[in-house]
């Protein structure tokens, strides 16, 4: 009897093989031991921020189906992000938030403060476990550290399986308490920023003037309800309503609105200013489809809020499975939303100064995309590697204000390329 | 906008019917009849179940501990597919004996609540308890039951 | 402006209610020995928590809406 | 000269030019040791942990042993028995032998020698004999765990077709740890070796396999890897005229048709070497090709 397959790597497989036998490495069963998720991403914009952001992740199953995860998160934030105030046809001189220096703009260019260096370690937990008959419930902790800003939160949820574990609804709600304390205290809300050579004796004085606190705090209080219904054997569907209400300090500390003449021309730089109220509604829903070997992800989230901010995100992922474990995973994001009430991109210097303004463009009109593609491959022995590759594109928008005087002549709504790049090893 | 929004939502909803099931596969006064006068054990699992993987070992065990009690640890298999059973059972040895359900109706006729699922019987055939899913905590009492029939 | 949001809201809101109704009815839904595919690590509604928990920090920085998936997110300065 | 005694078990110690030959009987075989030292009690040292370690193996896997695991796992075949890793790792690495082979190496394919006498006589067993000694032959009806094993009752699984290799591995491990100076190890013809020679000299060995007659030996030159042979030439059965070689093929459970009487072959480690010659045995008449085409070095003898 012949060996018919024709067996080419014969020596490749039986060098694996006899070397897991001498090797003798030792593989301990998978039953109580630890499953590692570690990743690195690095975001990068074009021209402005750019971060990088390592995550390891621990998950450990106890023998009653009790599962305690743990989470630490460490990122650090380089680059230049957007200081709110308009471009100028001509160069213009800003304050550094901590009140001692300047930066210089060039003319035609959107204002980019640089002195955004941060690193933030951030530690979670959860615990879950079941409880009685067809319950589960979940309680956790986050802590987040950074330079100037400090976060702790609580959550809890419960969830109840029906008709066979086919509907499951869940409860659940987070308490979170936030406190910033920026480098230069807490600006006085539409002040005028002090621009000036800051060794000059009273510059000082000036800026302490547009300082009101040293720190500021808020609190968020999130509900969650949701509904997980398997529809048949290749398809299960999530519907999730979720209520969140902040209150407390919302403004950016960093963030100036620029205060222009009728021909445009910047005059002066106010601070901004945000209500200390917000109550967001979001309605999300998910599907996972699996079709003969691919699996669909889709998803839609409405969220609308009182600072009238309207949005909407459309997420799709394709998974395409390959014989040999591999896969690739394209995936398409599509989110636009509207401006906020108190959203412009700029002020005119006459108007009457509006209570809360800001020029954020991350609460203006706005659309974004997301492209991107995972590709995984696996180890053996239960280990994996995946790399993930997406192109982040923002659109700002104009919200219907008209620009005015030389404010024609350059870009108010700058768009925004980003690349996100992330490498999963999970063992 | 709106529109995508609608169309999504009826996306969602979109219910298929469930296909129809036959009936020439196994029935429950069949596995009985074999084993009249023994306790038995009656275990449902799959391949892709990880909880039942955890039960064959403490199966194995009252298997050959209460073997001569005349105690029988009977489990079926829910697989579609036979091989995924076969290979599942390469790497989690079972020394009890395995039957097959490929179309679930012997799991159909006993309205499985969840996987795992086990029922205990008595020696005269009857269902004494049916207990879902598979934990230390759950393990203690099963053997406790068990032993109170033999 | 803030009439037709307040409609907006209903008419989502009910939508929901309804969906949540039918679900209850037992045609859907599969028996516990039919969920191999279900059971699939990719079949989680979350099948990548780490990509999510990165995704939701870099959206929540960059616009305006977070969460719905799960909590807010956030816990960070973010600028 | 020195002989150092573990109960009968004694291993010798002899000079030889430029070391020392340590020898000793295990697994039925002549073992050698020969180490490049002038240092005999590393050379003593070396030799009783190759030695130990070879009766460590043999204790525990050999069918013969009553008090072996392998004995105690084929006498209670039928239930679950535990394993430790090691033997796990074994099994691991003969079902990857069983895949690569296609069902033709099977550690569980003992059972045969119950119906096959090769006795150079002419008692061909029957057709239903054989067909009923086949029911309990398959390494696909195995089933085990890092921690568990389970057969069905009657099979047998016997290590003879990897154990002696398996120890000549294990020997070249532990010594090398141990030490760095050039050594081979020889158990009855499957042999290895480790470290450069001064001057980068090869090792000349002759392989007196037991079934040669001396005219008939192999010399083999190596300087690295291992070697293991296959086959027995006096094994085999005679009747009308027809020669029945004891290489059985484990899917028919027949002799296969006119395989070399046997078969010498390189490879990295000596386990490697053991199961591709086996595997190229059973081949049969076709058993050079197949190592040609797999450009695997080798010897054969027909």
């Amino acid at each position: 009897m012949q060996l018919k397959a024709k067996k080419t790597n014969l020596k490749a497989m039986l060098t694996t093989a006899s070397c897991a036998l001498l090797g003798s490495t030792a593989n301990v069963s998978a039953q109580e031991t630890w499953q590692f998720d570690t990743a690195i991403m690095h975001y990068a914009e074009v021209d402005r921020v750019s971060a990088t952001e390592a995550i390891i992740a621990g998950t450990k199953k106890f023998n009653n189906d009790e599962v305690l995860s743990l989470k630490l998160t460490i990122d650090a934030l380089t680059g230049a992000s957007p200081n709110g105030a308009t471009a100028q046809p001509t160069p213009q001189t800003f304050t550094r938030p901590s009140g001692n220096g300047q930066y210089n703009v060039k003319a035609g260019d959107t204002p980019l403060d640089d002195t955004f260096h941060d690193t933030r370690v951030q530690l979670t937990g959860q615990w879950t476990q079941p409880l009685l008959k067809d319950y589960t419930v979940s309680v956790g902790g986050n802590f987040s550290k950074e330079y100037d800003y400090m976060s702790a939160s609580l959550n809890g949820n419960v969830a109840r399986d029906f008709n066979k574990k086919n509907t499951t609804l869940s409860a659940g709600m987070a308490y979170a308490y936030d406190v910033i304390e920026p480098e230069g205290g807490i600006p006085k809300p539409l002040s005028e920023m002090v621009v000036g050579d800051s060794n000059d004796p009273n510059f000082n004085d000036d800026f302490n003037k547009t300082r009101i606190a040293s720190d500021e705090s808020k609190s968020t209080i999130d509900l969650l309800f949701g509904v997980t219904q398997v529809i048949n054997r290749q398809m299960i569907v999530q519907l999730n309503y979720s209520y969140s209400t902040v209150s407390g300090y919302m403004t950016d500390p960093f963030k100036i609105i620029s205060s222009v003449n009728k021909n445009g021309e910047s005059q002066a730089y106010l601070y901004e200013n945000r209500p200390d109220e917000r109550t967001k509604h979001a309605f999300f829903g998910q599907t996972k489809y699996h079709f003969d070997s691919g699996i669909l992800d889709a998803s839609y989230r409405y969220m609308t809020d009182d600072w009238q901010i309207d949005s909407h995100t459309f997420d799709f992922r394709y998974l395409i499975p390959f014989t040999n474990g591999h896969f690739i995973e394209p995936h398409f994001r599509l989110y636009t939303q509207s401006a906020a009430e108190f959203y412009q991109p700029f002020i005119a210097q006459d108007e009457a100064k509006p209570n809360f303004v800001s020029a954020d463009y991350r609460i203006g009109e706005l659309d974004t995309y997301t492209v991107g593609l995972k590709y995984g491959m696996p180890l053996g022995d239960g280990n994996n590697l995946s790399f993930r590759l997406e192109y982040y594109h923002q659109t700002p928008k104009d919200n219907g204000t008209q620009a005015i005087g030389v404010l024609k002549e350059v870009e108010l709504y700058e768009q925004v390329d980003a690349i996100i790049a992330q490498v999963t090893y999970s063992f | 906008m709106k529109t995508i929004a609608i169309v999504m939502t009826a996306l969602i909803l979109f219910i298929t019917h469930a296909q129809a099931k036959d009936s020439t596969s196994l029935q429950y006064k069949d596995v009985i009849k074999q084993y009249k006068g023994d306790v038995i054990y009656l275990d449902f699992w799959a391949s892709w179940c990880t909880p039942c993987r955890k039960s064959f070992p403490w199966m194995n065990k009252i298997q050959q501990k209460y073997a001569d009690k005349n105690f029988k640890v009977i489990s079926v298999n829910l697989d579609a597919e036979p091989n995924l059973a076969k290979q599942f059972l390469a790497s989690t040895p079972a020394n009890f004996t395995i039957l097959y359900d490929p179309d679930g109706s012997l799991a159909e006729e006993l309205q499985l609540k969840g996987m795992p699922s086990s029922f205990i019987i008595n020696a005269e055939g009857k269902i004494v308890s049916a207990h879902v899913g598979f934990t230390d905590k759950k393990k203690v009492k099963y053997e406790q039951e068990i032993e109170q029939l033999l | 402006m803030l009439i037709i949001n307040r409609y907006k809201v209903l008419v989502v809101l009910s939508l929901v209610c309804s969906v949540v109704g039918m679900s209850g009815c037992s045609s859907l839904g599969v028996e516990p020995w039919e969920r191999d595919l279900l059971a699939k690590k990719e079949m989680a509604l979350t099948s990548a928590p780490i990509d999510a928990s990165l995704d939701d920090h870099i959206y929540f920085s960059k616009e305006a809406t977070s969460g719905g998936r799960s909590f807010g997110g956030g816990g960070c300065g973010c600028n | 000269m020195s002989n150092m005694v573990k109960g009968d078990r004694v291993v010798k110690c002899l000079a030889r030019k430029g070391g020392f030959t340590l020898s000793f009987f295990s697994m039925a075989s002549l073992c050698e040791v020969l180490i490049d030292t002038d240092n005999e009690a590393l050379a003593t040292e070396l030799g009783l942990i190759a030695a130990n370690e070879a009766w460590r193996i043999e204790d525990k896997y050999s069918r013969y042993d009553s008090k072996s695991l392998c004995s105690e796992i084929n006498s209670k075949a039928g239930q679950v028995v535990e394993i430790d890793e090691e033997t796990f790792n074994l099994f691991e690495f003969a079902s990857q032998c069983y895949e690569m082979s296609e069902g033709t190496f099977d550690i569980t394919s003992g059972i045969l020698r119950k119906v096959w006498h090769f006795d150079g006589s002419d008692n061909v067993p029957s057709e239903k004999s054989v067909e009923a000694a086949l029911q309990l032959v398959g390494w696909d009806k195995v089933s085990y765990s890092a921690n568990s094993f389970l057969m069905k009752k009657g099979m047998e699984i016997d290590f003879g077709g990897l154990g002696k290799e398996y120890a000549v591995d294990r020997a070249v491990l532990l010594i090398s740890q141990r030490s760095n100076a050039p050594f081979l190890v020889n158990y009855g013809g499957d042999l290895a070796v480790h470290g450069t020679r001064i001057n980068d000299e090869p090792w000349q060995v002759g392989i007196e396999h037991p079934s040669f007659d001396a005219s008939q030996s192999t010399l083999v030159t190596l300087r690295t890897g291992a070697v293991a042979t296959s086959g027995d030439a006096n094994r085999f059965l005679l009747k009308d005229n027809h020669r029945y070689s004891h290489i059985l093929d484990v899917v028919t459970g027949w002799p296969v048709k006119n395989p070399p009487n046997s078969i010498t072959v390189a490879a990295p480690q000596c386990i490697q070497a053991g199961f591709l010659a086996t595997l190229a045995l059973i081949q049969g008449a076709d058993a050079e090709n197949f190592l040609k085409e797999q450009n695997i070095l080798h010897w054969s003898i027909r």
